[in-house]
């Protein structure tokens, strides 16, 4: 950790950046913080029990617009910036990405070059939770699916938590407060409530980094990350780990498959 | 008011009997890590172990989505279906908090400023609150900076207080005379003990009467942009408070038929204030997080003579980022260079 | 009258290889399952998955989406776009409980006048042995605050049911 | 039920409708309950909620004046979707209005004196109300002068009002529209109504200021009257903000402490300086 501080102490002692994206200590768990000088950059940490994915405030012109910005990203973070990259969503001059890794050493990435072929080669953190309750799920019937998410999703107050606290939902006007034609039922019930969730995550697909900060932000503890979790997993089963050409979903391959079409 | 003493077995008998009178009683049901106010079939569902609930008990009268009229269209011509309050079941909210209860009455003066709102008050009027002390408390409590207590009976049609074995009952209302002198039987007299004993110690964080002086006087601080940076302008906080209110109107049609919906809304949302021509007086995240806190400690004391905030700590806990608002309290209270 | 279970079932379609195919279909003087009704679009990409779910909150009990084989795309890789989009669409569908058993896809050119004829019988004798697709709609009506008369109105519909056997 | 639902709306037939400028329409609305109609008044400056059944409601102001009864109308300009929809409606369909809301103009208050409004494109339709109030009451007041302005000549609203007050030998109208805005024959004046109002000169003695208009004219006209010599007391405007239920609940609409819906929408420019610059 004190390697994470004496790094951005210089980052702004040689007035590289204007503006460091960290955690500091919180309430219960770290927190968010944002350090604007050498003297702030004492208050960072960096641990297991930082929650979200810092890479959702790169987009926050408030904040960042047009400053030099630094940023410790975990893994998931990683991937974030590396898709807000390809969606032209980052200025590569601006940002300076230090690259936490889970034994705690920080990753100097010179370029998104670097963070690709990182990227490329790092494995991913374990879900081993995730990946059993994806395994529970999948073996019920589908009535037995069908109650457990509209249960779930029955409670949903639609704070869009979820849809805050996710680095690639930075559109100013959201799917949901188009109100012509109105897609989705802007208040709150079942039907409305799955909708949001299904037009979430097929806007996340091919994007999401998988980083379970909607489920973390979810106030009632609905485990909406189960779903892009899942949608990740599809992905790279139908069409591969790597997306190459572009998003998932604007691009195709001619031989494709399928087995459902008749 | 009065004092009586019931124990654990009545207090189920008694909740049983209301139950089976055909009352709906909403009560705290335990899933997962997650404790939340339920209809409940049995008392067997009640959970008494959490420290708060997820949200708030401000759903009874302030439903998340409620219909406010229907009506139905007949070519060019249009007939009304009036709100019906008959639908509304007889309640009885059990074991929410002091601070839960205290919230009432900041949600009663805003929907009856000026003018009534039928749907919260018929609500209201079928609604009877059995609260319960709080004998333990979490970091993001602060009831007691706020006035209140763990022990007040503020708001509560009935205080319960656990007391040993047993619970200290406080009937504070006639409404809630009613429920008890119902099943006299379940109650013996109340034994001589000290309340405060049996509450939770809930430590003051922050002097109200400072932040009271500098809250009013700092609309252009720069104190608000500070303290919103990490907020990533959800609406937990809002949603999960006890007297938040803010509300949208929605129309749900199908055909020729249709509603008027009233569903919650957040003064945390972007395009809460957005007008049609696309300005935005409140245009980033520290005028929304400023009008949150002042609405609370502002303009609510000053227009409804009543604080928005009664200290549950819930946005604190709900909050994805820690945005801990009794914590922005208190270094508010203690800023200087604000006009007093 | 007759109260056996008559499916709704709801066809997206692109405008170039199914639509003139269910057009051949009329044209030859097939005949299939009078269920069915047509929304046309110039191409299956342009199909937004909301428009099956509003289907179903609406009151179809089976889909059908269809278009041009693939390679024949009028517009050359719409059908390609769609289908990627369907694969996620319909996994995701599944893992979520909704029943994935009522939604049909198919190519059919203008040519498959009777292919098209085969896929709506069978859509509609599958959706009919399905039964009606009640748990979407329920959602789609389902108003917490009204949850009381919600109750009510269910409870007159089950018995609606009993009347009409 | 013991009290009325505040949210139900008066059912209202549309009487008549005039297209007043590419995209606005002003509706003339007639209640259909004539128990309605008896008990319904309202004040100048009060402002109202729209609905078309389907779409939802919308907040205009209401442009008739409190003296022409039998009726209500409103001027609005197509922009999302219930604006869309009340476009839609012909005469003799049906739609809600609830209503009156928010403060009026102190019109009782301004007897004896000179009034002068000032108004910009769209927001001729809250001055109206007050303009035929007073021209009805013509006794009451001195001199009356009307600046209007607008983008092009095509955008001023109505435009045979315009003519009528033109005509009226006890009215001064001074009309202008931005400059490339004019027509061949346009006979007004080309310039932006601050400017206008500058070259206008009027004497602020004894006289009482309306100005309505988008943000930027307010913003630029205030100084104008300023250097006129129009003391703050004497200037009134109205602010509009977003609004969903028009009775102080929803909490949207405030401006500091105070709610545009209750305190307003009506404001003087005392009372504007004292508000935080939240509009």
């Amino acid at each position: 950790m004190a390697e994470l501080n004496s790094k951005v102490k210089e980052l702004f002692e040689k007035d590289l950046i204007d503006i460091f994206i960290g955690y500091e200590e919180g309430t219960r768990n770290p927190r968010p913080y944002f350090a604007y000088s050498a003297q702030d950059a004492d208050n960072l940490v960096f641990n297991d029990k930082c929650q979200g994915n810092l890479a959702v405030y790169l987009t926050r012109k408030d904040l960042v617009g047009g400053k030099r910005v630094g940023i410790s990203a975990s893994y998931f973070a990683l991937k974030s910036i590396s898709q807000l990259f390809d969606e032209n969503q980052l200025k590569e001059d601006l940002l300076i990405v230090l690259g936490m890794k889970e034994d705690g050493s920080i990753l100097e990435f010179k370029g998104l070059d670097e963070i690709r072929t990182y990227l490329s080669e790092a494995k991913a953190p374990s879900k081993q939770k995730d990946d059993e309750l994806l395994k529970e799920l999948s073996e019920m019937s589908q009535a037995e699916r069908w109650q457990f998410w509209s249960d779930e999703l029955s409670k949903c107050f639609k704070c869009y938590a979820c849809r805050a606290a996710c680095p690639m939902c930075y559109c100013t006007k959201c799917i949901i407060e188009v109100n012509r034609p109105q897609w989705i039922q802007p208040w709150i019930s079942t039907q409305g409530n799955m909708e949001w969730q299904i037009n979430r995550v097929m806007h996340m697909a091919g994007r999401c980094s998988d980083c379970g900060s909607c489920g973390a932000a979810c106030p009632i503890g609905i485990p909406i990350h189960l779903l892009t979790h899942m949608m990740t997993k599809t992905v790279a089963a139908n069409f591969g780990e790597s997306n190459e050409q572009g998003n998932v979903l604007s691009t195709f391959k001619p031989d494709d498959k399928e087995n459902f079409i008749l | 008011m009065e004092r009586k003493y019931i124990s654990q077995d009545s207090l189920k008998t008694w909740l049983s009997k209301l139950n089976d009178e055909g009352k709906h009683i909403y009560a705290p049901v335990a899933k997962g890590d997650k404790t939340d106010f339920k209809h409940i079939k049995s008392v067997g569902e009640i959970s008494m172990e959490h420290i708060q609930t997820t949200q708030s008990a401000k759903a009874i009268a302030f439903p998340r989505t409620e219909k406010l009229f229907s009506y139905t269209k007949n070519k060019g011509d249009v007939s009304l279906q009036d709100y019906d309050s008959s639908v509304i079941p007889e309640t009885v909210v059990f074991g929410l908090h002091p601070c839960d209860a205290a919230g009432f009455r900041p949600l009663s003066n805003i929907f009856n400023w000026g003018t009534p709102d039928t749907p919260f008050n018929e609500r209201m009027k079928r609604t009877t609150l059995i609260a319960l002390s709080c004998s333990q408390c979490d970091e993001a409590c602060f009831c007691t900076s706020v006035n209140g207590s763990p022990g007040n009976t503020e708001g509560s049609d009935i205080l319960l207080t656990k007391i040993k074995d047993g619970y200290l009952v406080e009937v504070v209302t006639d409404k809630g005379k009613e429920l008890v002198s119902k099943y006299e039987n379940l109650f013996d007299a109340a034994p001589e003990v000290n309340k405060e004993e049996f509450l939770a110690n809930v430590p003051q964080k922050f002097g109200l009467e400072e932040l009271q002086q500098r809250i009013s006087n700092m609309f252009e601080s720069e104190v608000w942009k500070q303290q919103s940076a990490r907020c990533l302008g959800c609406g937990a906080c809002a949603f999960v408070c006890p007297t938040c209110a803010c509300f949208d109107i929605q129309e749900d049609n199908k055909g020729s038929k249709g509603s008027r919906l009233r569903c919650w809304d957040s003064c945390g949302f972007s395009l809460f204030t957005v007008h049609t021509s696309g300005h935005n007086p409140r245009e980033v995240q520290s005028q929304r997080w400023r009008q949150r806190l002042l609405h609370k400690f502002s303009y609510m004391p000053e227009r409804l003579s009543v604080r928005g905030c009664t200290g549950c700590g819930r946005c604190s806990r709900a909050c994805p980022v820690d945005m801990n608002i009794a914590e922005h309290l208190s270094s508010i209270s203690k800023l200087e260079n604000v006009e007093k | 009258m007759n109260n056996e279970f008559e499916p709704k079932v709801v066809a997206f379609v692109c405008n170039w290889c199914t639509y003139a195919g269910a057009d051949l279909t009329g044209t030859s003087r097939i005949k299939y399952a009078s269920n069915v009704k047509i929304v046309r679009f110039p191409c299956t990409g342009r199909i937004d998955f909301m428009l099956l779910l509003k289907a179903f909150a609406n009151g179809a009990d089976g889909i059908i989406v269809s278009g041009c084989h693939p390679n024949d795309c009028h517009y050359t890789s719409g059908n390609f776009h769609a289908r990627r989009r369907w694969i996620l669409f319909r996994s995701l569908l599944d893992f979520m409980g909704i029943d994935i058993n009522r939604i049909q896809f198919s190519w059919v050119s203008a040519a498959e006048g009777a292919k098209w004829a085969d896929i709506v019988n069978k859509t509609v004798t599958n959706i009919r042995e399905l039964g009606p697709y009640m748990e979407y709609r329920r959602a789609a009506n389902f108003l917490e605050a009204n949850e009381e008369e919600l109750t009510k109105e269910l409870a007159r519909n089950k018995e609606e049911e009993v009347k009409h056997g | 039920m013991t009290e009325k639902n505040i949210y139900l709306p008066y059912l209202m037939t549309v009487e008549k409708i005039t297209q007043e400028a590419p995209g606005v329409k002003t509706l003339r609305l007639k209640f259909k309950d004539e128990e309605d109609e008896k008990n319904f008044s309202f004040k100048a400056g009060q402002f109202a909620e729209y609905s078309a059944f389907g779409e939802g409601e919308c907040t205009f102001c209401i442009a008739s004046s409190p003296t022409r009864k039998g009726y209500v109308e409103c001027t609005f300009r197509e922009a999302g979707r219930v604006t869309s929809a009340l476009a839609k409606l012909e005469e003799g369909d049906t739609m809600g209005f609830r209503g009156p809301y928010g403060n009026t103009f102190p019109i009782d208050e301004w007897k004896g004196k000179n009034l002068l409004f000032i108004a910009g494109g769209i927001a001729l339709p809250p001055m109206r109300c007050v303009i035929w109030n007073a021209l009805d009451t013509r006794e009451n007041f001195k001199d009356i002068s009307i600046l209007y302005g607008a983008k092009s000549v095509a955008d001023l609203v109505y435009k045979h009002e315009l003519k009528e007050w033109d005509e009226m030998p006890d009215v001064k109208l001074v009309t202008t529209v931005d400059p490339g805005g004019e027509t061949p024959d346009w006979k007004g004046e080309v310039g932006f109504v601050p400017s206008v109002l500058e070259k206008m000169n009027p004497s602020p003695e004894n006289t009482i200021a309306i100005v309505c208009g988008p943000p930027v004219m307010i913003k630029f006209t205030f100084p104008v009257l300023e250097k006129l010599g129009f003391k703050s007391e004497n200037i009134y405007t109205t602010l509009e903000n977003r609004m969903k239920c028009g009775v102080g609940k929803c909490g949207r609409c405030n401006v500091g402490n105070k709610y545009v819906c209750k305190d307003g929408p009506v404001f003087s420019k005392v009372e504007l300086e004292s508000l935080p610059a939240e509009y």
